[in-house]
């Protein structure tokens, strides 16, 4: 057994786990459709909104700038991809490392800072 | 077709789903007058408790429940909201009717705008009386109708009259 | 390790069938037990109330009462859904939850998978529940769902990031993002040389933990942070339109959910499997593991719940704000000071 | 070592095939929601092609960055910009470009196919070895420690462009 | 503790604690003047003029003012400006003798049974007087002196409308939303008048006295059969009717 | 269908969404949200149509009659007894104190009076069903908010309340136990201990609510500054009752126009008002009159005067020829009945001022501009009964 | 397992990826053809890295180039969907043929 | 951003609560294995004591729901005493209380000049067909047993305490 194929065997249950959870699911809906009745009534698949019809049409938009926390959120999530390896590996590095890591946070900090001051970090 | 339409499921088994249906009755959070906050003591109250009977008041939606409880007065201009959201839950499903103004117009039974009872809109199972009724009259209204769950003929109840959609 | 219990190595399949089989009974059972101790025992007591009492003995039956119930209730789906999406959502979610099974370790082998980037690796696949909820909201075509959805969306760009950042802290000390790894550094740690407790990082982490939770509540969607589903604004979020099973699907993988978070944090911060004074080498660990496990994943399931049953919702905004102005600046002072420490020392 | 290439192989085969599918679906189906989930399936495909070339850190990085993050903002987007829940037929361009596409699409292919095949032809990986996070990081923080500082650079220069085109005024 | 000044008609009690109010009531009317409340009639009579048709004080009490419809928001402005900023509510009376009564006696049941009509009782409004069949009533208060003006106005049969108060008090527009709705009287300058409670397709007004309980009218009353009279009621009832 | 779906309506919103507050950014067609009649925040049956631009409420309008039980109509036919014992059920939760200004408008125009033990103990049951029905609130409200430990302590201790009501009256609800010149009954044995007993739980009960959600930072955070009202808006649109004296207003019907008949001038107690006019200043105001309230009960209770609960009045009720208005201060705010009499069996006219009606009549003024989470925040603190809105 | 395999898998994705850039309108799908086209290149990267990885196990460079290709694939799509957004907040529209940025 | 002490309490609240309830039991009447005594007063129930009603048809008129049926039919009854006058007396052929539709309202219990109505605590008879909620005089008589004394009242009272005519 070469480290390789422990290593995939790995990921092949974390698959199969995958698989089993929509089986697992699956299997339990279909063994529910036994049991089931099925009555159609003719208000039953009407959208459910209170009690009364759908009122108005037009979809909910939130504001474009709400949308400047999800680039935010992309831009750290990138930053800790690379902060895990650093890490796991800060005691070999030391100082250097340290440094490093911290230049790379203060640079992506100072976005946020940035996003602060220009009061973007609001929800509307 | 499911299996119990057709009255097929073995007699244990069917009485394990009744038992399972008698203990698990959801019931969603539909206040519409006074008898409403009795409900509420009811379904909140320590004093009451309704949820050691199993009836568990966490929906907010009809589409997760399998009891409402109409509590209170019914209107004209409610009714058809009662008809369809009454409509929106999920067979089987089982409606009490809580006090006199539900059961039959109550105190407004001369006014120009309540409906004379909500068995005019959707079929009630077990009615409950009082003006309001007191909360533990809602519990054995409740006690009344898990009796009858228990007792339950699947296969009539799953069958019952198709709804015809139009 | 002893040499008997290591030289039994199954073929992959088996141990594979045998995982699944564990998992498949540990996910509904881990559920339950969540369910009935804390939604209906605990929050009744808080509540001074008795909670279920009828269904089996003093009620412990009643979330299985309601599972076998809502097995029976129709399948509707709303007729402007879209139909594959609405089906598919519940079963995304309970998918992401077993996954997240997977890295859990209840003792140094007792675990189906002991991955190298094990936190990585959780973190990783708990946004991916977000998928199913924002198909679940779209699909229902909506308002309320549509809504709900949004919310979890923009509620995962709050807490996902203080998650990840709470974790670098406890990844830093232990050098390794394997979980077991991390249960193995806290059990040999020492505290300024004084080994007797080992290091459960708890004591150096707690600005770690106390915002891991925070996130935690926030992924779970439960109040202070539970707008996606918040009852008296949405109605219930994304779940609005899903009945009978699948709506029972949520409902269980929320517990579930719940519950492996908890195990992580009890991993990550509480020593995990091990307890102090008994080296994690032990053997005892095949069956003491999984019982300590359990009894800290208990108490940290204790405080989301209690959190849970005492606290106010917030606003979807204030969220965000707690998030981005304090949990975040945080997170990333308790990595620098972490970090220091630990190359100064 | 025959049965794992023979498994390897069959892996490799059905990943592809839904990812090709998947990609193709992105490219044609009427609905922005779908295209968006069909592009979960790509990118999780992605991620698994990355396990069989034995990259664990940089498929993990692809479920968290690409299925968490990014996708996220996708759906989001569809949703703020008013998908349908039903069919669009407005998301196409007009027959005549399409086809024009396709056609660029397929001398593409062949182009690249021969390339590839010229340069490549039978050549096999080798004994695949597993590439560690320790050793990720080994890496970055030796050669490529100025591409990483870049890196944060060049976000924030993202991030900042995001947010003046954001802000109102 | 206060007493009421009493009101209308007096009914001697016997009782001992409530003969000297009522007794000291009825001898203090015709003493008691409320200077307060004639002040503030008097400076609304200053500031609207001729437009005051009728008022009518209960000293210590409340006071009545009718004006004339065309003045309708005059009123208004004047009593805000005057410190009555409270806004109570807006509402309308139908001064009609309802035909149908509560039981079966009513005049529609004599004509069905063959019996002789009677004769429609005359219609006769309240304080402060009026022509109209109908009157529009509104009440504003003065929460520094602790004082209320009820506002009359008469709108005639032809003519159900009046001029709105929603620009000078805001909390009008669900009041006479609400009267409209059940009068029919309408509200000239409203915003947006439309049904309050009943659905839009709902016939008829149901505050007014001609607007049938047809509950009432269907069903029979439980009440009517032959019985002893009661030991004690008839004469309760007799002593009432003096 | 029904009265909302008129197009008109909704386009006069919009015109009237030229208000500061709306920060509009998507010249959107936004979208409308639908919330009741069957939704948990609008307790019970009402419902609100708010456009929205994101989260953000651009317009709100409450759509009533969902309860719509036709009262003034009724009273018509209905005589004196039959009424009272029918009003209770306007604002449900404080019955007794809907018949109080009902009984008392009738006893101005008879012109009869109660004897005092009757004014005592009409006083002491109107100030426990204020307990009652704010103590509910407090709960709801936390509910509204997520909080649902709240709603279930309210729930728990409102019951002690509810027990001395109904001992004393029958009626855990629906007292019908006002006369027209006095009581129905008198109070059974042992009620005014008990009585002393409920209030003091009550008040633990207040300090317990303290602690729990009004001292709780996430509730502070998502109450304060929210849905400001300022105190000429809120008189302008006929607000009352602790909705008014949380934006600033100093006036109480108990202390300013207690109308005889209820002996308040017996008690020391008193108002509390608020600067802020926001939603944390509702609930604070009715935090603090709910244990005023508890006071006032208690110090009333060791005060009961002996002596007869009815004067004499016939045994049919004839109201005598007159007209009258008695408003008193409900636990909602602002209760009075405009009674006109024809010296008959039953009323000629009875114009019902109910205080959820005005108090909720300036929800779209205020909801403009707040977001959807801050309409549950405004809604809950305003505080309405549906059928206190729509009788 | 051949080089190629994955080689061919990242032609065929990038070639679907440009199909899908010239032949939607769809802003949102043309940002999603594009995260094709970088996945595809991000594939070969990786196989490019495994090869070299298995002769010269110190040689990271292609994992931690596909690495570097993530980031800047956050970033840009962050940008491009920030632009769309604000295109569609502008025109209500998210057709880009209709953007004629010249046009303003 | 939030302080600590405002939620540290409420934390506090909670948890104190569930001591409380785990210590001395929560405040809960387990209905049906144990139920809640409603006080003497509680309109729960009407009661028909037969042998007081006259058939005078006042509680029906007054009835706010017109929920009271009375049919009665005149007989001549014996005299009393001995030698006395026979006396026209109502034999009550029916009396029925809708209960689906009283409102509880308690007129007719008290309109009642002759002490045939009382009231009765009792609140449990739902039914699963709304017909049964009308009671007839059988059933009302029955309730008779559950009727309990009433209450001597509050100190400083003046009212008289009446008693319950029991069999
Ligand atoms: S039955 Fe009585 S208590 Fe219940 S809603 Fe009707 S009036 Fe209110
Ligand atoms: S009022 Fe009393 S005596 Fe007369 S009919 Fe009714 S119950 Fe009988
Ligand atoms: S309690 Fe009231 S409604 Fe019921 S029967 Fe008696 S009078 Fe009629």
């Amino acid at each position: 057994m070469t480290e390789y194929s422990d290593f995939v065997r790995q990921y092949l249950t974390v698959a199969i786990f995958a698989g089993v959870g929509v089986g697992l699911g699956a299997g339990l809906l279909g063994i529910g459709k036994i049991f089931r009745p099925t009555r159609p009534q003719e208000q039953k698949y009407l959208t459910y909104e209170s009690g009364v019809d759908p009122v108005g049409s037009g979809w909910s938009q939130s504001q474009i700038r709400y949308y400047v926390y999800a680039l935010l959120f992309v831009m750290f999530d990138v930053e800790a991809v690379f902060m895990f390896p650093w890490a796991t590996q800060l005691e070999v590095y030391g100082t250097f490392g340290l440094v490093e890591m911290l230049v790379f946070v203060a640079i992506l900090a100072l976005g946020l800072l940035y996003a602060w001051r220009k009061k973007v970090l609001q929800w509307v | 077709m499911g299996l119990v339409e057709s009255g097929r499921v073995p007699k244990p088994l069917s009485k394990l789903l009744n038992l399972s249906r008698k203990y698990s009755i959801w019931a969603y959070q539909w206040g519409l007058a006074c008898c409403a906050i009795e409900m509420g003591a009811a379904f909140a109250s320590p004093r009451y408790d309704v949820m050691r009977l199993g009836v568990i008041p966490f929906p907010a939606s009809p589409r997760q429940a399998d009891l409402v409880v109409i509590a209170g007065t019914v209107t004209d201009k409610l009714a058809p909201a009662v008809v369809r959201l009454y409509e929106q839950m999920p067979d089987p499903k089982y409606v009490i009717s809580m006090g006199s103004c539900a059961n039959c117009g109550g105190p407004y039974w001369d006014s120009y705008s309540v409906t004379k009872g909500v068995d005019q809109l959707i079929p009630v199972d077990v009615y409950v009386p009082g003006c309001p009724p007191r909360p533990e009259a809602l519990l054995e209204g409740v006690l009344l109708l898990q009796e009858r769950i228990a007792h339950e003929d699947m296969a009539e109840r799953w069958k019952g009259d198709p709804i015809v959609v139009s | 390790m002893t040499p008997m219990l290591a030289s039994f190595a199954p073929p992959y399949w088996l141990s594979t069938l045998i995982k699944v089989l564990v998992v498949g009974a540990v996910v509904p059972t881990t559920a339950l037990i969540l369910g009935v101790v804390f939604l209906f025992k605990i929050m009744s007591w808080m509540q001074s109330r008795l909670g279920p009492q009828e269904a089996g003995p003093r009620g412990l039956l009643q979330l299985l009462a309601d599972g076998v119930k809502f097995i029976q209730k129709e399948d509707i789906a709303p007729a402007g859904a879209d139909l594959w999406v609405f089906k598919a959502a519940p079963l995304v979610v309970l998918a992401s939850t077993l996954l997240l099974y997977v890295a859990l370790p209840a003792s140094a082998h007792l675990v189906v998978d002991d991955l190298d980037v094990g936190v990585f690796y959780v973190l990783a696949i708990s946004s991916l529940s977000v998928i199913g909820v924002l198909m679940a909201g779209w699909a229902s075509a909506n308002k309320y769902s549509l809504m709900g959805a949004l919310r979890a969306a923009g509620q995962l760009i709050a807490y996902e990031l203080p998650m990840v950042l709470a974790v670098m802290g406890v990844v830093i000390q232990a050098g390794t993002m394997s979980l077991n790894g991390i249960v193995f550094a806290q059990n040999g740690g020492a505290i300024f040389g004084w080994t007797g407790i080992g290091n459960p990082y708890i004591l150096t982490q707690f600005i770690g933990f106390f915002i891991f939770i925070a996130a935690v509540q926030a992924e779970l969607t439960q109040p202070p942070f539970d707008m996606p589903v918040a009852e008296s604004e949405i109605v219930s979020g994304y779940q609005v339109e899903y009945t009978g099973f699948r709506f029972l699907i949520f409902f269980l993988a929320e517990f579930a959910t719940a519950f492996v978070f908890a195990g992580i944090a009890a991993v990550m911060f509480l020593g995990g499997w091990a307890v102090p004074w008994l080296s994690a080498n032990s053997d005892w660990y095949y069956v003491l593991g999984p019982a300590v496990l359990f009894a800290k994943v208990m108490l940290v399931a204790f405080i989301i719940f209690w959190v849970r049953f005492t606290y106010p919702r917030l606003r979807e905004d204030q969220l965000q704000s707690f998030a981005w102005k304090f949990l975040i600046p945080l997170a990333l002072v308790n990595i620098v000071a972490t970090a220091i420490l630990k190359v100064v020392f | 070592m025959l049965a794992l290439l023979v498994a390897q192989n069959i892996a490799f085969y059905i990943i592809a095939a839904l990812m090709v599918f998947g990609a193709l679906r992105v490219v044609t189906c009427k609905n922005l929601m779908h295209a968006a989930l069909w592009l979960v399936l790509v990118l999780a495909g992605v991620a698994a092609q990355y396990i069989l070339l034995a990259a664990e850190f940089v498929a993990i990085t692809q479920v968290l960055v690409y299925l968490g993050a990014i996708i996220v903002l996708f759906l989001f987007g569809i949703m703020l910009t008013r998908a349908k829940t039903g069919t669009d037929d407005n998301l196409d361009n007009s027959k005549g470009a399409r086809i024009g596409a396709g056609v660029i699409g397929l001398l593409l292919a062949g182009v690249m196919g021969y390339s590839l095949w010229d340069g490549f032809g039978k050549r096999e990986f080798g004994d695949l070895l597993v590439q560690r996070t320790a050793q990720v990081s080994d890496s970055i923080f030796s050669t490529y420690l100025l591409p990483f500082e870049v890196i944060s650079v060049l976000l924030l220069a993202a991030l900042i462009g995001a947010i003046v085109l954001a802000r109102r005024d | 503790m206060r007493t009421w000044l009493s009101v209308g008609r007096v009914i001697r009690l016997s009782s001992a604690d409530t003969t000297d109010a009522t007794a000291s009531g009825a001898s203090a009317e015709e003493v008691i003047t409320d200077e307060a409340r004639e002040a503030v009639l008097a400076e609304l009579t200053a500031r609207l003029g001729d437009a005051v048709l009728g008022s009518h004080i209960r000293p210590g009490d409340d006071l009545w003012v009718r004006v004339d419809r065309s003045a309708w928001r005059d009123a208004a402005e004047a009593a805000k400006a005057m410190g009555f900023t409270f806004f109570d509510y807006v509402s309308g009376i139908d001064w009609l003798p309802s035909p149908f009564g509560r039981d079966m006696d009513a005049q529609e049941d004599l004509v069905v049974s063959g019996a002789e009509p009677k004769e429609p009782a005359p219609i006769v409004q309240g304080y402060a007087g009026g022509e109209t069949r109908f009157q529009v009533i509104a009440h504003v208060y003065n929460i520094a002196t602790a004082t209320g003006i009820h506002f009359k106005a008469d709108v005639p049969d032809g003519d159900l409308t009046l001029p709105t108060w929603t620009g000078v008090f805001a909390g009008a527009n669900w009041h006479e939303r609400e009267t409209r709705e059940m009068f029919g009287i309408s509200f000239d300058g409203h915003p947006n008048l439309i049904n309050m409670y009943l659905p839009t397709d709902f016939q008829g007004f149901p505050l007014r006295k001609d607007f049938p309980l047809l509950a009432r009218r269907v069903r029979p009353w439980p009440g009517i059969v032959d019985v002893e009279p009661m030991p004690g009621v008839a004469d309760a009832e007799e002593g009432d009717a003096e | 269908m029904t009265a909302v779906s008129d197009p008109n309506q909704l386009a006069d919103l919009l015109a009237e969404a030229t208000d500061t507050r709306v920060n509009l950014d998507f010249e959107s067609e936004g979208m409308t949200l639908n919330m009741g009649p069957q939704h948990p925040a609008t307790h019970g049956t009402l419902r609100i149509v708010a456009k929205l631009d994101g989260e953000q409420v651009i317009s709100a309008e409450p759509i009533c009659g969902y309860m719509h039980r036709g009262y003034e109509k009724i009273v018509e036919v209905r005589t004196y007894p039959q009424i009272n014992a029918l009003i209770n059920r306007i604002d449900w939760l404080g019955s007794f104190a809907n018949e109080v200004p009902f009984i008392l408008a009738a006893e101005k125009l008879m012109g009869v009076e109660a004897p005092p033990r009757a004014q005592w103990i009409r006083t002491i049951l109107f100030e426990m069903s204020r307990v009652a029905n704010i103590s509910l609130f407090l709960g709801d409200f936390g509910l509204q908010l997520g909080g649902m430990t709240a709603g279930f302590y309210a729930f728990r201790d409102r019951e002690h309340v509810l027990n001395q009501i109904e001992s004393a009256t029958g009626g855990r609800f629906h007292p019908n136990f006002d006369r027209i010149g006095g009581l129905k009954d008198d109070l059974p044995k042992g009620w005014i201990s008990d009585s002393h007993v409920a209030m003091d739980k009550l008040l633990a009960f207040c300090d317990e609510m303290e602690d729990l959600l009004v001292g709780n930072e996430i509730f502070q955070s998502r109450t304060r500054g929210i849905g400001i009202i300022p105190a000429d808006i809120a008189l302008s649109y006929g607000l009352s009752g602790a909705n008014l004296r949380a934006s600033g207003v100093d006036w109480d019907l108990r202390r300013d126009g207690c109308p005889p008949g209820l002996v308040y001038d017996q008690a020391d107690w008193k108002v509390w008002t608020h600067p802020d006019g926001d939603c944390f200043a509702r609930t604070w105001v009715r935090l603090q009159e709910t244990r005023e309230a508890a006071k006032i009960v208690k110090q009333l209770l060791d005060t009961i005067p002996a002596g007869p609960v009815m004067a004499k009045v016939p045994r049919i009720i004839k109201v005598p020829e007159g007209e009258a208005y008695v408003a008193t201060e409900n636990p909602l705010g602002e209760m009075g009945y405009y009674v006109v009499s024809k010296g008959d069996l039953v009323p000629f006219r009875v114009k019902i001022r109910s205080a959820s009606f005005n108090n909720i009549s300036i929800v779209p003024w205020v909801a403009r501009g707040a977001y959807v989470p801050d309409l549950i925040s405004i809604l809950g603190s305003l505080y309405f009964i549906l059928g206190d809105i729509d009788r | 397992m051949l080089v190629n395999q994955f080689l061919f898998l990242g032609a065929i994705l990038f070639c679907i990826g440009v199909y899908g850039v010239l032949a939607r309108r769809n802003a949102v799908l043309v940002l999603m053809s594009i995260e094709l086209i970088l996945n595809s290149v991000n594939i070969n990267l990786v196989a490019f890295g495994a090869m070299w990885h298995a002769t010269d196990p110190a040689n990271l460079s292609g994992q931690v180039f596909a690495l570097f290709v993530i980031a800047i694939a956050a970033a840009e799509v962050g940008v491009g969907l920030a632009i769309v957004l604000l295109i569609y907040r502008n025109r209500q529209s998210i057709d880009v043929n209709d953007v004629d940025l010249m046009k303003g | 951003m939030p302080q600590v002490p405002g939620l540290i309490k409420g934390l506090g609240v909670t948890f104190g609560e569930m001591v409380k309830t785990l210590k001395s039991g929560p405040q809960t009447t387990r209905y049906p294995h144990e139920r809640e005594e409603p006080t003497a007063r509680a309109r729960g129930v009407i009661a028909l004591h037969e042998e007081n009603c006259t058939s005078c048809m006042l509680c029906a008129r007054e009835c706010p729901d017109w929920c009271i049926f009375i049919e009665a039919h005149k007989y001549v009854a014996p005299p009393r005493r001995e030698g006395g006058k026979p006396r026209q007396k109502n034999e009550l052929d029916r009396f029925d209380i809708d209960y689906s539709l009283c409102m509880y309202c308690g007129i007719c219990v008290e309109v009642c000049p002759f002490d045939a109505l009382f009231w009765s605590p009792e609140h449990e008879y739902s039914e699963i067909r709304i017909a049964d909620l009308l009671h007839d005089k059988t059933r009302l008589a029955q309730w008779m047993e559950t009727v309990p004394e009433f209450e001597p009242y509050e100190a400083g009272s003046e009212a008289k305490l009446r008693k319950v005519p029991k069999d």
